[in-house]
């Protein structure tokens, strides 16, 4: 019988399956299917300082083995994360991640203070969301500033700091080098890939506001290549994100180098995507007769 | 639990019109808790993200739900192939759907075109004291009117193209229809352009008008947020979930310029 | 009836599409199928200086909804590519875009020169093949590089030169301005993007070369927001490319912005995808009662 | 034009070993050109690449196609789940084949798993002439012997775990049959190290050995350059691909130790 427990920068998480920030909500209604205590933890939807209303609808729009959102952050802002739905996710008995976002370095930090005396977990960075004008993305594309809010969020609290990636950057590695340099404690990614679909008879983009973020099964392969090249590079752990659909992508991710997976897109065609890919583990791994799921982790042989 | 996922099985299947299907499942558990206005969430082949269809129907004893659902791009169009004794992964039951009254209060029921399915349910509610305006472009586009004419409901067929019934829009047969009639209560399902009119004409006559939402949606459950629609309040203007707060909306607090 | 003609710096396709290097080989394949002619135009296989064995096998791996691959440029080098090949397509009348792929800017010039005198309508340069080690990929990614072998190749023909452009980048409309102001004459785009697949069984990759290039329907929501983006940056000619499958596909990449589309993977799934894009195309052309189709470019009406 | 797309119906199935299914269907135009050790790509719902099956056999005349595969992942579990009036788009007739030399000729035949089904042709060509050896892991596993031996071919079954046959490798046994009988030509399909094994033993013994190989395909028709496989010549290694320069290759002409 495999421990599926994993750590997680210092925090146990019961397996390694962490459902994927904005496709969970705070959990509560996907509680409606089965408990959240299954999971490894959650990242909630994205956070940030003040109450965004997000972008106009439509904000979703299917690709092949994919789908691309413009969800925009639409969330109620730091206080009322922390007020209502920490409290009713931490009766549950999951670990629960904090996914920050900010229009500046202030934003992220005044969030990361307000977070410090909290039941979060830990704080994931989101530095890569492509969907809002100011910062988000921005900060993700660079080397400078992706240290630069990764050092200053850390000095203003002690939970400990994931970055989360984007993937629409030259070079992956130097991005995960510069978060890990400046302090980062692990790395997640990927999050989405931005995109564009249109509505040939109207000649419009589906979504309102035109580009959104790629995410889904047709991702995978990406996802995969840029968790390997990360390990590489890092030595910190790194949370594999993007199209895992099946305990197999799970297992591949794993081995790609990553030492939890978060599950996202796959929520939406299988409310059971979570517990489904977590059963499929933990048999897999008992039928390898492995100690620890954490034998996985990073035994990509290379040709 | 509030949310059941089934392995439903296909017990009929039928083509009513042109390209639109009505298809009775086996879903005894979403079947015992279904409500009028709300939908399921339909797993097709090959696709990432499942399709709403509305109840246009349930029966607690029987176990089943009835979908009817027009033919409009890859997910319908696989669905309309499936075949009596298939089965179909769904989810639900799923939103907050239409608020009744008392059977006696006056009901005036306005549907347009594959939005006349989740009506169906209002009609054998309200029954004799339900009127039913629907709303096709054509003739042979005309669905469910022998349904909706026997839950004893009166019904009024329009067609945009005057090949059957009131030649004209269903907003100007709500027009004529008040005039002389005493309403309490008006639902609507169909373009949002004649939802739109619908519950213009609602407010200007008083009523309380109940509108029924479409939105691409992702998850179906209110988790992801990406089905919003505008809605106002006191405060301001606000993204609310057609699949949790909806899909079914007071119409007065739609936004409906946007 | 639309003239389904389009002018691509110059040269005229009897229709905007064309099949992609790498997946068409030189179409004497195809050609077993239908008549060339049929086609708008052709882009060969990468073409380097010299003939290159490319990567050992396996080369190829199923993704969902796409592929990847590490041909790695296996190709008989320049010459047999004129003598040879070139002599058998220029008889099945149909435009032929030579694709050159080179290690450094002298490699790609001393192939722009050996072009010049052969009958040869367009060169591709493919700056952004991510399996070959020297050179490759990385011209692709950076600005400085791009301009500088678009410059020196202009300078070497008086051909058309067509800059194919890598999607592994932080900003495509960076890299496509500065081709563009280095004298370009179009812009095709996408080549694949960086992926990987691991065996979970054997924990090996299951390409030889570890990662490969993603392409197929996949990458399309991709591609046309990078077309997208792209059309609002330059002014010279845009080639689409990147999952186009169906007809659809192909009017979506035209009304982002392309002036015609190259269609690759597809091609594997369905030998006849290019003349049942082109019948498609035609028949929503004539549907729509266009004069000709390059009425559709750049149509798009953002929100 | 030399290759076909068709629309092939299913004509019969049946799981001839577990896992393993046999399908015949209809496919005129490419019956009608194919060639012993050719096969088809099939389209496989929902996949992007074609899987390449090799033809178990072809009659002109009935313009039928039999394929025998195994279930080893997505693209031949939906394979399996075909029924008897099912379509199958297919292209073909692909690949270099096998060479064929007077029917009079000993020919031995040497078949690992489900490498069998291309030499069932060769079999039927040489007949009484032909030797077919053929191993599999365990007697259930066992398939085609029935067919082979109605060639009027002499078969030797070899299972890994001694369940039925002779008790070992199909290389050992072509070893002993070596020693004792007189052989013009060795064909061969099935694992990789296996075929190597024969390779070797026909080098050994000076005797021509044709092996089929399997690659990993993109366009299946010789475009692409996915398919490739080290072989060598005088002048050094170099990468043919399997789908239009095989899949039978000399054996001498493969680099075995890549
Ligand atoms: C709450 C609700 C109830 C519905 N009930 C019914 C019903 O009872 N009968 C019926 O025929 N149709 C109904 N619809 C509309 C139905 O969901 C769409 O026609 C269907 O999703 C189209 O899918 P497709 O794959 O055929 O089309 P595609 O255009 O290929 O779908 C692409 C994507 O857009 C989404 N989409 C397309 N049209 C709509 C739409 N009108 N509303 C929401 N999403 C859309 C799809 O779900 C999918 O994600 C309902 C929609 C909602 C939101
Ligand atoms: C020329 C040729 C003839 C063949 N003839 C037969 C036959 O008659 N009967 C039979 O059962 N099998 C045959 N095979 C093997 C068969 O093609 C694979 O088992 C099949 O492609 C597996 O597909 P899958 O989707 O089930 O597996 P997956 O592992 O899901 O396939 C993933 C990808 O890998 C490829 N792949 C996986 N295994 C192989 C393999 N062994 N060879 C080539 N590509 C592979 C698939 O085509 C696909 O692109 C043949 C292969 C070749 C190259
Ligand atoms: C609708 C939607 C909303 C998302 N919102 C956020 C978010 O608020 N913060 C964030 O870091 N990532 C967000 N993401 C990205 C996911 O967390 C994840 O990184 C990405 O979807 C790739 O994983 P997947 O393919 O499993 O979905 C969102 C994704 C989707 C589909
Ligand atoms: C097997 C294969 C080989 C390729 N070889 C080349 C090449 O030699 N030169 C090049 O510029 N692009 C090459 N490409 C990239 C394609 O031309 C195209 O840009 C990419 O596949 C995206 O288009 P698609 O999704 O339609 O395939 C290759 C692609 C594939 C799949
Ligand atoms: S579809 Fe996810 S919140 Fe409504
Ligand atoms: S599969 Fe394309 S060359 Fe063989």
């Amino acid at each position: 019988m495999t421990d599926m427990s994993v750590k997680l920068c210092g925090v146990k998480l019961k397996n390694p399956v962490i459902a994927a920030s904005g496709t969970y909500g705070y959990g509560l209604e996907y509680s409606e299917f089965y408990p959240l205590s299954r999971l490894g933890g959650i990242s909630c939807k994205g956070t940030t300082l003040h109450k965004r209303e997000g972008n106009p609808p439509p904000r979703i729009a299917e690709t092949p083995s994919g789908i691309i959102n413009s969800v925009g952050l639409q969330n109620p802002g730091v206080d009322e994360f922390l007020n209502v739905y920490l409290k009713k996710l931490k009766i549950q008995d999951i670990v629960v991640i904090a996914n920050i976002a900010g229009n500046t370095v202030e934003e992220y930090c005044a969030m990361a203070e307000r977070l410090q005396e909290s039941q979060v977990d830990i704080i994931e960075l989101n530095i890569s969301c492509p969907n809002v004008k100011l910062g988000g993305v921005n900060f993700g594309t660079s080397c400078d500033s992706v240290a630069q809010v990764t050092t200053e969020v850390k000095n203003r609290t002690k939970k400990p700091v994931m970055v989360k990636l984007t993937p629409n950057v030259t070079s992956i590695g130097d991005i995960a080098a510069a978060a890990a340099d400046a302090g980062a404690d692990a790395l997640s990614l990927i999050n989405t890939l931005t995109g564009m679909r249109i509505d040939i008879r109207t000649r419009r983009p589906i979504l309102r506001n035109n580009t959104g973020g790629l995410s889904g099964p047709a991702v995978f392969p990406i996802a995969v290549r840029m968790v390997s090249e990360v390990a590489k590079r890092v030595s910190i752990p790194i949370v594999g994100i993007g199209g895992i659909a099946s305990w197999e992508d799970a297992a591949e991710m794993m081995i790609a180098g990553a030492n939890a997976i978060q599950v996202g897109t796959a929520n939406f065609h299988d409310p059971f995507a979570c517990v489904k890919i977590i059963d499929g583990l933990k048999n897999f791994a008992d039928s390898l007769g492995l100690k620890s799921i954490t034998e996985l982790t990073g035994t990509l042989k290379e040709w | 639990m509030r949310y059941t996922q089934e392995t439903a099985k296909i017990m009929s299947k039928c083509e009513i019109a042109p390209g639109v299907f009505d298809i009775t499942v086996l879903s005894p558990v979403i079947a015992k808790s279904a409500r009028a206005g709300q939908f399921v969430n339909v797993l097709c082949n090959g696709l990432t993200l499942r399709r709403p269809i509305s109840l246009c129907g349930f029966n607690r004893e029987q176990g089943t739900l009835r979908l009817v659902f027009e033919v409009r791009g890859k997910g319908t169009d696989w669905l309309s192939g499936l075949k009596t004794g298939d089965r179909l992964d769904i989810i639900g039951p799923l939103g907050h759907g239409f608020t009744l009254y008392d059977k006696n209060k006056k009901a005036v029921i306005v549907g347009g075109g594959i939005g006349l399915p989740p009506l169906v349910v209002l009609a054998n509610h309200y029954g004799e004291n339900a009127t039913v305006i629907s709303g096709f472009r054509t003739s042979s586009a005309a669905i469910l009117q022998s349904d909706l004419a026997n839950t004893g409901a009166t019904t009024i067929l329009c067609t945009d193209d005057g090949s059957a019934g009131f030649h004209g829009f269903t907003t100007q047969a709500l027009d004529d229809y008040l005039i002389n009639n005493a309403c309490d209560v008006i639902y609507t399902c169909g373009p949002k352009i004649m939802m739109r009119g619908i519950a213009r004409l609602a407010q200007e006559n008083g009523i309380v008008c109940q509108v029924s939402l479409e939105e691409r949606m992702g998850c179906g459950v209110g988790a992801c947020l990406c089905c919003v629609c505008a809605t106002k309040d006191s405060k301001g203007k606000h993204f609310k979930r057609v699949c949790v707060n909806g899909p079914v909306f007071m119409a007065t607090e739609v936004e409906w310029n946007d």
